[in-house]
């Protein structure tokens, strides 16, 4: 056990540190979820790329940088640490471009992910059908096989980045005479396909975070689908993983959100308790103990592991963790915590200095998706008992 | 002594309940958000008719003469409706601090005798500027702003003019997370004509006033949280994953088990602190808090478990269910958040010699 | 509504706490679940009955006061206030008392009442089996009618009081054909009948509180079945609720420890810090909430009102405020939560006044039993999910 | 950087845990419980042959040379095992300690050269009185006392015989909860020849063994956590109710699925915790604190949710959890219980200019 940078480990990071603090924009982007914030993104999404930054465990050949892992965890960091803008396209560079990478034929490789890379295509997620939530196995949209390509019938929802993004991947009833997890293909799907219509869906926030995607008889060519026909759930499941697990979730999102909590504290410090103090300090040491597994898996990988259903630990921790610190920051707001990000700030919130308190509520609404998305902490339970700890299957 | 509502109270609570069943449903919550005054005037003399506004004034200036005991119940289905209206300063806090204020002097009586009236008929919209919260629900729809300033209290009637208005107050308002519960920073001119209490005798009436408003918001969570539990239990049941409703998955069931359990226990303690008020209960201070941070923690667990029970749908702008969840977060902060409830509770029951332990639950009564 | 006492009441208070701090033994006895200490236990039930206070509810005739609910909750606050030693015969007084008042015929209530309003019979109670815990339906012990004699075989287990009580209440089998809550009889055993073998089982604190009690071809009268014969699960169901609910969890047990718990809290408070103080504060308003809505239980059964699934609400309330109170005052004694009732008193426990704080472990030990008997919590949520919401039947 | 074990060191731990399988059954665990001594001399001797007692001594003085970072694993099994002979005072603390004062000089050296073979050899028990302990845990059988008095520690050597040895050190047990850890008040004649540090230099040792002992508490609560939950998953695949096994209910299934979490995110940070502590990393002090609060709430809640999986059965002394949970309750309160950790990291956390937030993880290294 070392857990000592090596010094290209601390070049990598220095050098990383260097490229954002000259590049992050100084002031905040809308919200991704508007359509100008959604471009405002994309331009970020392009200087990271031009920068080199844009999927540093990438391949140099798809637009990354070619990092291991421990670079990728020491990227996120400085990503963080610089408040770098979020990122538009992490369906497509933390979900879907992992799985192109390992379900994907060369010419997929090819034409999918520099694209991916440069977010010249932003995408949606398709996971979600309206009878097919925590229950993927019930999807019913339907991918009828004509020649070369497939003709797409049924509605997608809670699509991610739907209300502006340019393709869509997702899971498609290819035999129709199958059920469940049988019969289905993992299918990329460009959003303005003839026969496509994306509805966007106001989330509590007010803003069109994510779309219905209806499909009247769309066609995608074959060669938009990801492994075999019938191949899609275990594909899925491979991609579910990456969602739960280390790519979308770095840790170094929840030590930003602690770091802040820690802040938003000392400027309250007169008012808010001990109490509030103990769960502050938790807050920051189980943000600690999210980055050390991470790290620790990390490690595993590198040494030829693999992830199986630890995944759903993490997404138990992880969502529960943000939810608590932004509850616990909003307890700190006290009264304060009401209020929207316009309404003028508190003597004390302006001491607390950079961190605006108001951010607080919209961070709030936000963690509440945590343990619904990706698939309900409540399957993840599911899975822990039965897969990990090997308890009988539930009735 | 019965622990228990009368078949008259319960009644009046069951007309409330079905008139705001049929005339603020979740549309007319929606429509009210989003309209320019945040008001309905049609709506509030409705509710003046059925006694809702005027319960607590007396029946000789046209109300129902009723006190916190009958107007709990009332309050209860406010907040189950999640009625954005300002009925909780109207009614809960103005009507007995303007009776309170008609028992002070000649002055005071005549304050009382134009306004409890025209608030029984549903002809006026009371703001209060209390200390305790640092902005002014509704102020800028008010016809009358009893407002503190210093150690006075003082009684200003915005002209109903709009141009004259903004001469004599003004309200700037405060963008929330609950459209149904506008506030405002208030700035108006006071002076020793809108002067109506000052020293001890306005810290008194300031004081009741903050248990009466902290028990309405207590009173209105209750029904807040019946609801949110009634809509998750509904959706559980009508909604199927893995062939089955969820409802019949023990993690389901027992999230919202546990939603019942906090709420029947939040139940009791909201009552016994309306009875409290309405007796002038030496208890009622801790009464009242407990009541308070009990409905506020059944108001914040019914919203999160009813949320994680919707799933997607839950979070959804569309779906009903955040219009109360907007509401239980706001009234748990109105009239006192969380600590400040607690540092009362906390002083009577950590006092030398406090009257805690078996056979003191109603001893502090008056 | 009026929370007032009526100068009856007020007398009645008066009364109650003069016996009791003329009666009241001034040293604590030993566990009733130590021979020593049950017998010193029924000599103090004895003294309670010739007072005329062992069963204040309870009719005249029976042996009791004939007073009425709310004087009865009077009458435990005052109980609980003076430190009177604990019920060794509540399985008896709170559970097969008022079953035998509804279900006895005149002659089971004139042979049964009176002894165990006086304690000369104490009771046990029979309510599991080995494999039937959670799932009482799952019953097995049979008893087979052969004249006017049921002849027990099978076995119960956690017998609570069965090391040392003279009689037991439980359900038996007496269709051979039938399965699950048919053919079920609720029968009323002596411990010393012939066949019956009981085996004392150690518990967590060393003490022998329940037991296993064997029936080997034991012969009960008939006379000695309550209710009809198949009607065991009825009269099981009316039982158990007084077991979860109002009668043994009166609220002045849990508002005692919640005072206890706060001079403890007083008698630390140099070391303790806000974050225990807020834990206190909120284990007494709760234990005041379960008093409320006891009173407010009361008042609608006085008012012609039944109990019914409500008890599932108390179970868990009262139980969860137990675990939470005792592990409050374990957390506020610190490293020396661990110490055992003998060790010698440290300064800050002693300053504690009367509350010695190793008490406190014996009570955590206790407490953890709460959520596990009656009914697991588990079970009791199920109740209050399926009978009181109305959610669809867990499969 | 890698965060991970050596196959040496996963080897050394599966030895152990094999052998404690073996000769430390539960049975065993009951034997000792109710043994005069509470000890085994010939388990301890074993103990000593796989080389858990002298893994941190040096090679020169007969042990494996080992550090925290080996230790930790086999401190993990004697948890797992619920072991009830002192390991963590003799191996995890009196070692090291021994080491660091063989480096003060030569009368520390002639100490250390004393005592680090006989304790790699299974040849004797030390005890430690420290400041952060109220009492002496296993001093009756100790061979050795190092013991905190005023600024100076001392080590006392008991004679063997019994009747010099209370001439020399008087121990007066007191009763407590988990009988696999005898704890004693000491008395014992200190003097200018017992002493062996002082001032800066004893508190410098003092400082150090309070990290271990407390980082040893944390692996040892690691290997109970897990083994509580192997034991409620055991049974809830084996008891059935209602015709299936319980372990198929939602509501065990996430009771235990939450003992897991905790678990697995437990274990990093004890693990970097002795990484820190083996190589004297600028964050120790924080490090040892998270590691003994985070296992520690894992095994609270382990042995909350076991028993409540576990039933009435759970609830007996037949029934072998309760071996684990007095462990798991005693080890959260040895070497610092909770609120002196948490306040520990508190003022970390909350210093001006503290090195937190992504980046920074790694950054307290030496």
């Amino acid at each position: 056990m070392d857990l000592l940078p090596t010094a290209a480990q601390q070049a990598f990071r220095a050098g990383a540190r260097a490229w954002l603090e000259a590049n992050v924009p100084s002031t905040s982007l809308r919200s991704f979820d508007t359509r100008e914030g959604f471009e405002q993104h994309r331009a970020w999404e392009r200087r990271l790329h031009a920068g080199g930054f844009a999927m540093v465990p990438w391949p140099v050949e798809y637009g990354g940088r070619g990092a291991d892992l421990l670079e990728w965890l020491i990227f996120e960091e400085e990503y963080y640490r610089a408040g770098a803008p979020k990122r538009v396209n992490q369906n497509g560079i933390f979900l879907l471009g992992p799985t192109i990478m390992e379900f994907g034929t060369p010419a997929q490789k090819a034409r999918f992910l520099p694209q991916i890379a440069s977010s010249e295509e932003v995408w949606a997620q398709g996971w979600s059908e309206p009878n097919a939530g925590s229950d993927m196995a019930a999807i019913q949209a339907q991918a009828r096989r004509e020649g070369d390509h497939y003709i797409l019938r049924g509605q997608k929802t809670w699509a991610s980045r739907g209300a502006f993004a340019d393709w869509l991947f997702g899971m498609f009833r290819t035999d129709p005479a199958s059920e469940r997890h049988k019969g289905l293909s993992f299918l990329l799907v460009p959003l303005d396909t003839p026969g496509v219509t994306v509805r966007p869906i106001a989330q509590l926030s007010g803003e069109t975070g994510f779309a219905e995607v209806f499909f009247d008889d769309a066609r995608v060519p074959v060669e938009n689908r990801l492994a075999g026909e019938g191949d899609g759930w275990r594909v899925a499941m491979a991609t579910a993983g990456f969602e739960r697990g280390l790519m979308l979730r770095s840790p170094a999102r929840f030590q930003k959100t602690a770091q802040q909590l820690v802040a938003l504290y000392r400027g309250h410090a007169d008012r808010a308790g001990e109490a509030l103090r103990n769960d502050v300090v938790r807050c920051w040491m189980d943000a600690e103990a999210y980055a050390l597994e991470t790290y620790r898996t990390v490690s595993r990988l590198l040494a030829g592991g693999k992830i199986g259903f630890e995944a759903s630990l993490n997404k138990i921790f992880w969502s529960e963790l943000d939810v608590r610190m932004h509850e616990t920051a909003l307890r700190i707001l006290g009264p304060r915590a009401d209020l929207l990000a316009e309404a003028p700030a508190s003597h004390a919130s302006t001491r607390a200095g950079s961190v605006s308190g108001t951010d607080w509520l919209d961070g709030y609404l936000f963690s509440l998706s945590g343990p619904i998305y990706a698939g309900t902490n409540e399957i993840q339970r599911n899975l822990i008992a039965e897969r990990i700890l090997g308890l009988p299957r539930s009735a | 002594m019965r622990f228990g509502f009368s078949d008259e109270q319960l009644l009046l609570q069951s007309t409330v309940r079905d008139f705001l069943r049929k005339e603020c449903p979740p549309e007319a919550v929606r429509r009210l958000w989003a309209s320019e005054t945040g008001h309905d005037p049609a709506l509030w003399a409705q509710l003046a008719e059925l006694g809702v506004l005027g319960a607590g004034v007396p029946e000789a200036h046209g109300g129902l003469g009723l006190d916190e005991r009958d107007l709990v119940l009332l309050l209860e289905e406010t907040g189950r409706a999640a009625l954005p209206l300002p009925v909780v300063a109207t009614a809960a806090v103005a009507v007995p601090l303007l009776r309170e204020l008609g028992e002070t002097g000649a002055a005071g009586a005549a304050l009382a005798a134009r306004w409890l009236p025209r608030i029984a008929a549903g002809d006026a919209i009371v703001a209060i500027g209390h200390p305790e919260n640092e902005f002014v629900a509704d102020a800028a729809v008010a016809d009358l702003l009893l407002i503190a300033e210093g150690d006075a209290l003082h009684a200003i009637e915005p002209a109903s003019d709009a141009a004259n208005r903004s001469d004599r107050v003004r309200c700037i308002r405060q963008p929330a997370n609950d459209p149904g519960r506008r506030i405002y920073a208030v700035e108006c001119r006071t002076s020793a004509e809108t002067q109506v209490a000052t020293g001890a005798a306005a810290q008194r009436l300031l004081d009741a006033a903050f248990e009466r408003g902290a028990l309405a918001c207590a009173a209105q969570l209750l029904g807040a949280t019946e609801q949110m539990l009634a809509l998750a239990v509904s959706y559980a049941c009508q909604r199927e994953q893995f062939g089955r409703p969820i409802g019949s998955f023990q993690a389901v069931q027992h999230q919202l088990a546990d939603v019942k359990v906090q709420l029947e226990y939040a139940r009791p303690v909201v009552y016994k602190a309306a009875w409290s008020v309405a007796c002038r209960a030496r208890s009622r201070a801790v009464d009242v808090s407990h009541a308070k941070l009990a409905a506020g923690a059944a108001g914040a667990l019914a919203a999160r478990r009813a949320l994680q029970v919707h799933g997607a749908i839950g979070y959804t702008w569309e779906q009903d269910l955040h219009l109360w969840m907007r509401r239980a977060w706001s009234l748990a902060l109105d009239w006192g958040a969380e600590p400040r409830h607690l540092a009362r509770v906390s002083e009577f029951v950590l006092a030398d010699g406090a009257p805690i332990g078996p056979g003191h639950t109603f001893e502090g009564a008056a």
